[in-house]
């Protein structure tokens, strides 16, 4: 029963949703007030999501509760972490999402942090690039002669030193050439792959063959 | 936006704390890591209630009238048992991860292969074409480089797998070359930010 | 000298990161002024889009990124929308991600009010109206945009109020033939090749996309292409109004600059190293 | 086309008369019908023992031994992780092999684990591997639930704190397997900066490049699933990996064809008609 009973309600969903997205007549199913069918569905499907409301704020307190009850490293800013993220979210909750100080807050500390977190990769890709871009065998001399044309031509004095204008449409040509053949077809084939995982997946969540997800 | 003196100081605080993880882990980042993780989870509660719950319950339960959608919730809250009760219970969230699991995959099977047809159908070019030739071919080297279980043993095919993989390089390459100019325009907002709004009144250009 | 580049090899990451600082930051104060070419296969063809409307055309837009990519795309989008508001076009725009909501919401108002002081009508709700994210189904969008979109922007006005969304009952290929998203990521254009294929999507992008992207603009699933900065920068100078993304164009020349010379004199302190054994 | 599928109700332009007339409605569903097929014989006739085709050996498998030896060897954590993890992703279907291979070497040599999750969901079932993993072993008192973490869903908030522990635990040995996106570099060159040895594994084609740059060994696109099944042994996985490599042989001789027509019999490409159909 454990099993069968959530697995056979998943068939019935997938074959009402396919056949909402795959059947004309069905997908064209308007109720009295305008509302199509399948979109009802979809909406009951969302209002099943609220109901999982708080679990990853709840979870998050579990991880840091754990840290200060066993009073690991750092357990202090476990416990600064667990007071700042339900005052936050709570003051959130009352005073709504346009609140000035919910809002400003999010503005001064949150965006800025994400945005500089984001921009150390700045940094982060000038060391990597001088790390990796050695010509130790021909496979990193090939991205590495590909990744200079690329990065000459993306900037001004690429422009200088060899105009779009002559031979071959310049740096600027040859980027947008690689990028446009080879790039786009290896892009491709990489992703007909990843494409063919995924379906393979679907394909055994629906037979029922994978089942770790259940934790069964 | 009107900022204030206080608020850039803060902002400006924040972004500094990020910057001195290039020296060293240190207190200033840890606090400032600390800061965000909290402000993230505490926001996503808020958001969950003002973007998703009320605004739907207005819409769904009092304008339509459609009251049952809120039967659906207990069944969402099912997801708790997952973390809670000591693996005990875990299987009661089957419920609500297999419907929605099910109806996702539905739309999958219908629609999913759909962007995937049309790149194939664009990859069959006319061979006249010089580019369609070439990006034929690379895209057929790539293939034979992931063929798993055909050909291991033939020559044919680990040649042409061998030059897929050097095309794979070019690929990556350009990548990475062109990568760079985006994560530079990251750093570059931020030191507008620094120059421009923090340090340029300060010093009263 | 010979002895620097043997041991270059061994440089510590964090010298590299002060040079790095150094030569971005040098630029922005002391603009250099370099010159900008504008590519022809996937900038071009954005700008010809809104350069061929006629007024009083709808076009959708979508904010598809964060805080982080904000360098990149708010200037794409300063510059599109500065350029739709000069053509007389109605804009709608929708977020599929929330910061970037928050982001636009403060942009396009300036956009709007430096348009109008140009000269331009950009009166909101007539000439352009912000959804904002909404946490919607997308697939809902199609049929009913009202309903979907919970009847209220981003700056909380009714659609009732809003002369604009009398037009924009539903986001069909009727309403509007051809829109163009802001991505950063997932989600981002995905979500309309998918549902909005019979439309003529545009992109701009972050440049770490433009590679991925390359495959979907060949098969024409989407027909243009703003790339990065750059493509801002591109699109500023077609426009004819440099911004932002041109004055930030110098950092990036001197920062690739460093990024090559590095990698140069790594090699070269590799080979020296190899020939000495 | 879009008109139709508003005014469906007035007149209804079915293929064969009820299926939506949207192009690649049949040919995407035949398509994943086809691969359906292939999976189930795959899988069950791996699951019955009988014959199935060998699995190339994909370089860079015998890496986990080592970077776990090595970490024993120094007395340092081992660090996995994976950003874009969710249920019922097949990313994280593999990733699980991965983990659930790692943890048995991690509790048979007396080596930390460390596991950071951005899905709280996905929390539950690493929690679950890793103990069965210590399970197996025979000293279920090592397993510690605390060092598999879940962190945060937000991107940037995920990655700085992975940054932080990184820095603060030092693992020698990490696994970054699955789905990432720009946090990939954060991560990487903050392991490469601690000298950990880094094995990566994605389909995330933008991201590969990066991997490349910073770790010392890269599975790359599909090779992370057919690692999956080499380390697992897992009948499933196996089938399954092997069925796809059937069906891409087919779309490669299907492609090659359906060029070949279009470049000598145009008009008469009936793959194309098909894949457009």
């Amino acid at each position: 029963m454990k099993r069968e009973v959530p697995y056979i309600l998943m068939l019935i969903m997938i074959v009402l949703r396919f056949a909402f997205e795959w059947i004309g007549p069905l997908d064209a199913w308007v109720l009295a007030d305008g509302m199509k069918v399948r979109s009802l569905i979809s909406w009951a499907m969302t209002w099943m999501g609220f109901g999982a409301f708080g679990l990853g704020i709840v979870n998050f307190t579990r991880v840091h509760y754990g840290n200060i009850r066993h009073r690991r490293e750092h357990w202090m800013f476990s416990a600064y972490t667990i007071v700042l993220a339900w005052a936050y979210g709570i003051y959130g909750v009352i005073k709504g999402n346009n609140d000035p100080l919910f809002s400003t807050i999010f503005r001064v500390v949150s965006e800025p942090l994400d945005a500089t977190m984001f921009s150390l990769l700045a940094f982060f890709i000038a060391s990597a690039a001088y790390r990796a871009f050695r010509v130790k065998n021909l496979e990193s001399t090939v991205m590495m002669v590909v990744a200079f044309l690329v990065m000459v031509a993306n900037v001004p004095f690429g422009e200088m030193i060899w105009s779009s204008q002559s031979w071959l449409g310049g740096f600027s040509g040859i980027r947008t050439w690689i990028l446009a053949t080879p790039t786009a077809a290896v892009s491709r084939a990489i992703s007909i792959g990843a494409f063919l995982g995924g379906v393979a997946n679907t394909w055994r969540v629906v037979l029922g063959i994978e089942r770790r997800h259940l934790a069964h | 936006m009107g900022w204030t003196r206080l608020e850039i100081w803060i902002a400006a605080f924040f972004t500094l704390a990020v910057y001195s993880y290039l020296i060293k882990e240190n207190v200033l980042y840890r606090f400032a890591e600390h800061t965000f993780l909290a402000l993230a989870i505490g926001r996503g509660l808020c958001l969950s209630v003002h973007l998703d719950i009320i605004p739907y319950y207005n819409t769904h339960i009092v304008e339509d009238g459609r009251w049952w959608f809120l039967l659906f919730l207990p069944l969402g809250a099912l997801y708790y048992t997952r973390s809670f009760g000591g693996g005990k219970y875990g299987w009661l969230a089957s419920y609500p991860i297999c419907l929605s699991m099910g109806w996702g995959l539905g739309y999958t099977i219908a629609r999913g292969a759909r962007s995937t047809m049309v790149q194939l159908a664009d990859t069959m070019g006319d061979l006249h074409v010089f580019d369609n030739l070439l990006f034929l071919l690379i895209w057929a080297c790539v293939m034979m480089y992931f063929f798993l279980t055909v050909g291991k043993n033939s020559k044919t095919v680990g040649t042409c797998g061998k030059i897929g993989r050097y095309f794979m390089m070019i690929m990556f390459g350009a990548g990475f070359g062109n990568t760079i100019q985006g994560r530079i325009s990251l750093f570059l907002g931020r030191l507008q930010f620094l120059l421009r709004d923090w340090i340029q009144p300060m010093i009263g250009h | 000298m010979r002895e620097f580049l043997e041991r270059f090899s061994e440089i510590n990451p964090r010298i590299i990161y002060l040079v790095m600082a150094c030569a971005l930051i040098i630029p922005v104060l002391q603009p250099i002024g370099l010159p900008i070419v504008v590519d022809e296969e996937t900038t071009k063809p954005v700008f010809d889009w809104i350069e061929n409307s006629k007024p009083g055309e709808i076009v959708f837009f979508d904010v598809s990124y964060g805080g982080g990519s904000n360098a990149e795309l708010s200037p794409q989008l300063e510059a599109w929308f500065y350029h739709c508001m000069q053509k007389g076009l109605k804009a709608v725009g929708v977020a599929q991600w929330e910061t970037g909501a928050m982001i636009a919401g403060d942009l396009l108002k300036k956009v709007a009010a430096a348009a109008e002081a140009d000269g331009y009508s950009a009166e909101y709700g007539v000439d352009w109206v912000f959804i904002g994210y909404k946490s919607m189904i997308w697939r809902e969008m199609r049929e009913d945009l009202w309903k979907t979109c919970g009847n209220t922007d981003f700056y909380g006005n009714n659609f009732e109020d809003l002369p604009l969304m009398q037009k924009v009952r539903q986001w069909t290929a009727e309403t509007s033939k051809a829109f163009i998203i802001f991505e950063a990521g997932s989600p981002g254009v995905g979500t309309y090749l998918v549902n909005w294929a019979d439309c003529d999507i545009y992109v701009g992008c972050v440049a770490v996309n433009v590679a991925g992207n390359q495959s979907i603009l060949r098969s024409r699933q989407i027909k243009g292409l703003l790339a990065g900065l750059g493509g801002a920068a591109q699109y500023e100078k077609l426009l004819g109004r440099p911004g932002d993304a041109t004055s930030l164009m110098d950092a990036q020349g001197l920062g690739h600059a460093v990024i090559i010379v590095l990698i140069v004199l790594g090699n070269i302190s590799y080979i020296l190293k190899k020939k000495n054994g | 086309m879009s008109e139709i599928l508003f005014l469906a109700a007035e007149a209804p332009q079915y293929k064969f008369g009820f299926v939506v007339d949207q192009p690649n409605a049949v040919s995407a569903c035949l398509f994943y019908l086809c691969m359906g097929i292939l999976v189930w014989v795959g899988v069950s006739r791996a699951r019955a023992g009988l014959p199935l085709p060998e699995i190339k050996r994909i370089p860079g498998l015998e890496a986990f031994d080592e970077a776990v030896g090595r970490a024993t060897e120094m007395g340092r954590p081992v660090h996995m992780t994976n950003y874009d993890e969710g249920i019922g992703y097949e990313d994280t279907f593999a990733y699980w092999s991965y983990m659930a291979y790692v943890a048995k070497l991690c509790a048979q040599y007396d080596t930390r684990l460390i596991v950071t999750d951005s899905s709280y969901l996905c929390n539950a079932v690493h929690q679950d591997i890793v103990r069965q993993a210590y399970l197996e072993a025979g000293r279920p008192d090592a397993f510690n639930p605390d060092d598999i973490r879940y962190i945060s869903g937000t991107q940037f908030a995920w990655a700085m704190n992975i940054n932080g522990i990184i820095a603060r635990e030092k693992p020698a040995a990490q696994f970054l397997i699955g789905y990432f996106y720009a946090e990939a570099l954060l991560i990487a060159e903050a392991g490469a900066l601690i000298e950990s040895i880094q094995v990566a594994a994605t389909i995330a084609t933008t991201q590969i490049p990066f991997f490349i740059a910073t770790c010392d060994y890269v599975m790359i696109g599909e090779e992370m699933y057919a690692g999956a099944a080499w380390l697992s042994r897992d009948p499933i996985i196996t089938g399954s990996v092997v069925s796809q490599d059937i069906f891409r042989i087919v779309i490669f001789v299907a492609v090659i064809l359906g060029a070949l027509l279009e470049t000598f019999a145009p008009g008469h490409n009936f793959i194309k008609t098909f894949c457009n159909f």
